[in-house]
Parts: C-alpha cells; structure tokens; sequence
C-alpha cells in the first residue's frame, strides 16, 4: 500500500509538462525535501511490472513510459519518430557520456565537423545548451536532455551502458566522464 | 457565481415558481408525497407579494402557479362546485406534485454536485506537454556502440601536437598522391583515403588536398547524402 | 502482477493528449476489444491507493489524478477551483442524469427559462451539443463532457451521486435514467 505522499507526487508528476525538481514537489505537496525523497523511492519500486517508469535528471524528476512498450506508444502517436543518422549518433554518444560537451571537443573525437549533427540533435532536442565553459572563446556546453531519455528508455544518465571496450583518456579532453558513474 | 448570468434573474433567492414552492414544502417541514398543494396556496402568496420588482417575463409563471394553487385549495374546500372535466383540463395535484418531486430531486442533485465542486476534488488529465512530439525508440545499445567506436576512433595512435597537423603532412605531396590514385582508379572514396593513416592530421590534410584538387578541376566529389562516404572520382578530360 | 496488455494499454493512455477509444487502444496494442476490455479493468482495479485513475466516458478512455490530491495538483498547476451558480448546477444536474437532454425538458423540469444557464455550461464546456433529436424542430441535444468529469471528479457518469428522494415521472419526457444506472 503506498502512501499518501507517493501518490500526491504522483498525481503531480502526471500532470507536469516538463520535470520537476525535487524542490518544487516538496512545495507543492507540502512535504519536506528529504519525505519527497523516500515518497519517490516508494513510486520508482511501484512502478516495476507497470507501463510507467519514474526518471529522473539529477534533482528533476518525471513520469515516462517504460520502455518495452515504446512500439505501442509509437504505433498510437503514429509510427517510429526517431530517425537519427550513424553520424548523429556518434555525436549524440559523445555528448551523452562527456556531457557538458564542447563542439571543438566533439569534433576532435570524431574528427570531423560537426556543426550539422549538433544543429539536428538540438533541433530534434535529444541535446540542449548548458550553459559556456570559462575557457577563451567561451565556448557552449551541451548536455543531453529530457527528451534524450525518453527516446532511449532511460530513467537517468546512470543507466547509459558502459562502452564495450576499455575507455582511455583521450589527450588534451580531460577525464571521461561516461563510465566514472553509477 | 462568477461569470454573467445574463437576463436569467433570481428572484430573492429562487429561481423559479417551482423553486419557491418547493422552498415553502420545505419550510414547513412537510412532505412532498403527501401535502395537499392548494393547502400552501396562501403561504405562496404571500410569498410572491412580499417579491417586489418581479421581473415581468417571471410574473405570469409565478403567477399561473399561484392560481393552480388556489383552484386545488378551492376545488379541496368545494368539490362538488368543480365538474369533473374541467378539472382534467387543468393540472390535476398529481401531476403538479409530480413535477415538484422531480424538481426536489434535480435540485438535491445540483446540490450533491455542488458540494462535490466546492470540495474540490477534482481530476486532472494529463495535457502530453510535448506538442512537437520528441522522437521515440531509440536504440540505447547503438548509441553506446556509437560511443565505442568513437571512443577506439579516439584512441588511435595521435600525432603529436595535434593543433599543427601541417608540420608533418605536407598538402602538396598528399595532392600528388591523391592525383595518382585517381589518375589509376578513376574513383576513390574518401574513407579509403584515410585508411592509409587513420588520424585527425592525416584526414585534415587529405581533405584539403581534395579541396585543393576540386578547385584544379581535376576531380569530382559527390556524397550522396549528409555524412555519407564522400566519392572521388577523376573529372573527365573535357 | 499486471499483464503486459495492461501495461501497453496504460503506457498508451499515459502519452494521449486526449481520451482514446476502446477500439483505437486495441488497434495500437494489437488486442480484441475483449481483451482490451480486460485490461482496461485490470487496469482500473490496481489504480486503487494511488494517485491515478482511469476514467471513461463511453468508450473513451483517458487517464487523469484521483480527485483526492486535488489540491496538490491546483498548487502545481495554479489552477483556480471552479464556481458554477446554483441555478447553472440544477440545469447541469438535469442534464447530467437525463442525457442527451434538449433545452425544453430542462425547462420543463425546473420551470424558468434555461437559455442562460445552458450557454454557460457551455462555455464552461460542462456541457456540449450532441446532435439533435428526430423530432419535430429537431431541437438540439445537450450531454455532460470529458469536463465535467473531470471538474467533478468523477471516473465515469456511474459514479454520479445518486439522489435521495425518490424520482417521480414526469409524464411527457420518458423514464428518467439518472437512478437506473449500475
């Protein structure tokens, strides 16, 4: 039997067009950060074995469909959406697991331009700005998005598969940060 | 009440003759089912007299409900004075308390709904929140395979000093080659330039002798769509 | 445990923008009505205790917050509460229990002009044209919406509150339906 609290977060987290933070649901609700936390847990653990999942983006959170009825959800809204091309997807990859990402730091791992991949990713919003990194140019960062996990069925960043060989450093990019989760 | 009711008026509180008949039933404490109507003729009466500004598309329904009421309250007091057919003429008591146990019954209901509307409990459906609808389906083990390959593309033996690729691949001399791997084949594909020596210098440097040899006229390039392969091919002597 | 129908059933009605009909959820998750029928109920049975509830309208279907956590959702949403008049609540209630209803048999039950009452209903959208009735004029045919459902926290017009006097009938506009449903 779930409580009271898990189920107001849940009927908010229904009607909310775009995540909430653990902040505003605390508001909302009229819990404490911390009673959100533990009302959060009790949906992730009741949603097993449903067709919905709780994903959550650090401290955002949403209501998604699991991800094994992607192909009904798809039929319903009208056929497979996603179209990405192999070279979107190697820079989708790039800035999935270095987010915040650089264009210069995309394009010298895949060591072509990249220009056009970002400029679709951000157009079909599997990637977004997060802001510019003091460095000289202030460059933009990317991050993937919301709609990044949806499209791939996951609950959060933590759940991006590990790459299939050992990761090195690349020289001159800095530490990945891909695999150092979870 | 929020929002204009417009040229419904309510009277002192009743919406209507049945309204206040029904307010005078209850009043009283008496029931519907078996109250003699005419008996509230009176009170009904002077209820409507103490209205004032009835509005007059309201008075003739007040009204025609007061006289029914005083024809059954004089057909109760005299009934042998009132022939039998003229009584099925007009509404007989049944059916006007027929009418008033509808009423009642409406109007317990507007108020159930009514306590239901103030308690605010309330349903909210969900309004999708992505009208352009993000794409769907993705394939979550082709994009780590994504980043795999790009991450042993990476990994590959680097030049040093990768911001002067130009020190150690001379454009003039990959032109040179370029040219006679076309002049020999005809037609090339740019990965397969690469493959010789697989790093950034090495395709910056290949792809500015290409350029180079585009704008001499001695090739042409063709890439069937967006990051596909590109196609070298020996321009044809004209 | 749900069955994976129920899921791909709740995972459809979860992404709709609007309520889906029996038929469209079978074609979608490739099921016989009957069995979508089944999950529906599933569906609706395990949707006790939580914050979500299936509500339908015929044979649409659509998923919205159980009424009880009101509240919260009006503070996410800022929503303000809904004010109907005591007047528009008797034409509301006579054509919420006797639907479709035309506006003389509301006027005929309550007595008054319900002209106004009607246009605000339906402004409101509590309530909505359905057709008209073969009859001479063909007057217009009045029915409660998605709306009122809604704004009354209602799963379905089964759940509306069943009166407690008994209901005479008022000879001239049929049988009354309001007390004879399930």
């Amino acid at each position: 039997m779930r409580s009271g609290l898990a189920n107001a977060v849940e009927s908010v987290l229904f009607v909310a067009e775009k995540p909430v933070s653990r902040a505003e649901l605390a508001r909302v609700v009229g819990a404490t950060p911390k009673q959100v936390d533990n009302a959060l847990a009790e949906l992730s653990t009741s949603y097993q074995g449903t067709g919905l999942r709780l994903a959550h983006d650090g401290d955002d959170w949403q209501l998604v469909t699991a991800p094994e009825h992607a192909a009904h959800v798809a039929a319903y809204l009208g056929a497979d959406r996603l179209r990405v091309s192999p070279a979107s997807l190697e820079t989708l990859a790039i800035v999935a697991y270095r987010q915040p990402a650089t264009r210069a730091e995309v394009e010298a791992i895949r060591g072509v331009n990249c220009d056009q991949t970002i400029y679709t990713l951000m157009q079909r919003r599997l990637i977004e700005e997060r802001g510019r990194r003091e460095a000289p140019g202030r460059p933009i960062l990317y991050g993937t998005t919301w709609e990044f996990l949806e499209c791939f069925g996951l609950s959060s960043l933590d759940e991006l598969p590990r790459a299939l060989t050992p990761e090195g450093v690349i020289p001159g990019l800095g530490e990945p940060v891909g695999d150092t989760r979870a | 009440m929020l929002g204009p009711e417009g040229p419904h008026v309510t009277i002192e509180g009743f919406d209507g003759p049945l309204d206040l008949l029904l307010e005078l039933v209850e009043d009283k404490k008496l029931d519907i089912l078996t109250v003699k109507l005419g008996d509230l003729a009176d009170a009904y009466l002077a209820r409507v007299r103490a209205l004032d500004a009835l509005p007059a598309d309201e008075v003739s329904a007040f009204l025609a409900l007061a006289s029914r009421l005083v024809l059954l309250k004089a057909r109760s007091l005299l009934p042998s004075l009132l022939p039998l057919d003229e009584m099925d003429e007009s509404e007989s008591e049944e059916e006007l308390r027929a009418r008033l146990l509808e009423y009642a019954v409406v109007r317990e209901r507007a108020t159930a709904l009514g306590d239901r509307l103030r308690s605010g409990e309330r349903g909210f459906h969900r309004e999708g929140g992505t009208p352009e609808l993000p794409p769907r389906g993705g394939e979550v083990l082709a994009l780590a395979a994504a980043w795999t390959k790009v991450l042993a593309l990476a990994s590959r033996p680097r030049e040093e000093g990768i911001v002067a690729p130009g020190e150690r691949y001379s454009v003039e001399e990959r032109t040179a080659e370029i040219e006679a791997i076309v002049a020999e084949r005809e037609q090339v594909t740019f990965t397969e330039l690469l493959s010789t020596e697989p790093t950034l210098g090495w395709a910056v440097v290949t792809f500015i002798a290409l350029l180079d040899l585009y704008r001499r006229s001695v090739i042409d390039l063709e890439q069937s769509e967006l990051f596909a392969d590109i196609l070298i091919r020996r321009r044809q002597a004209a």
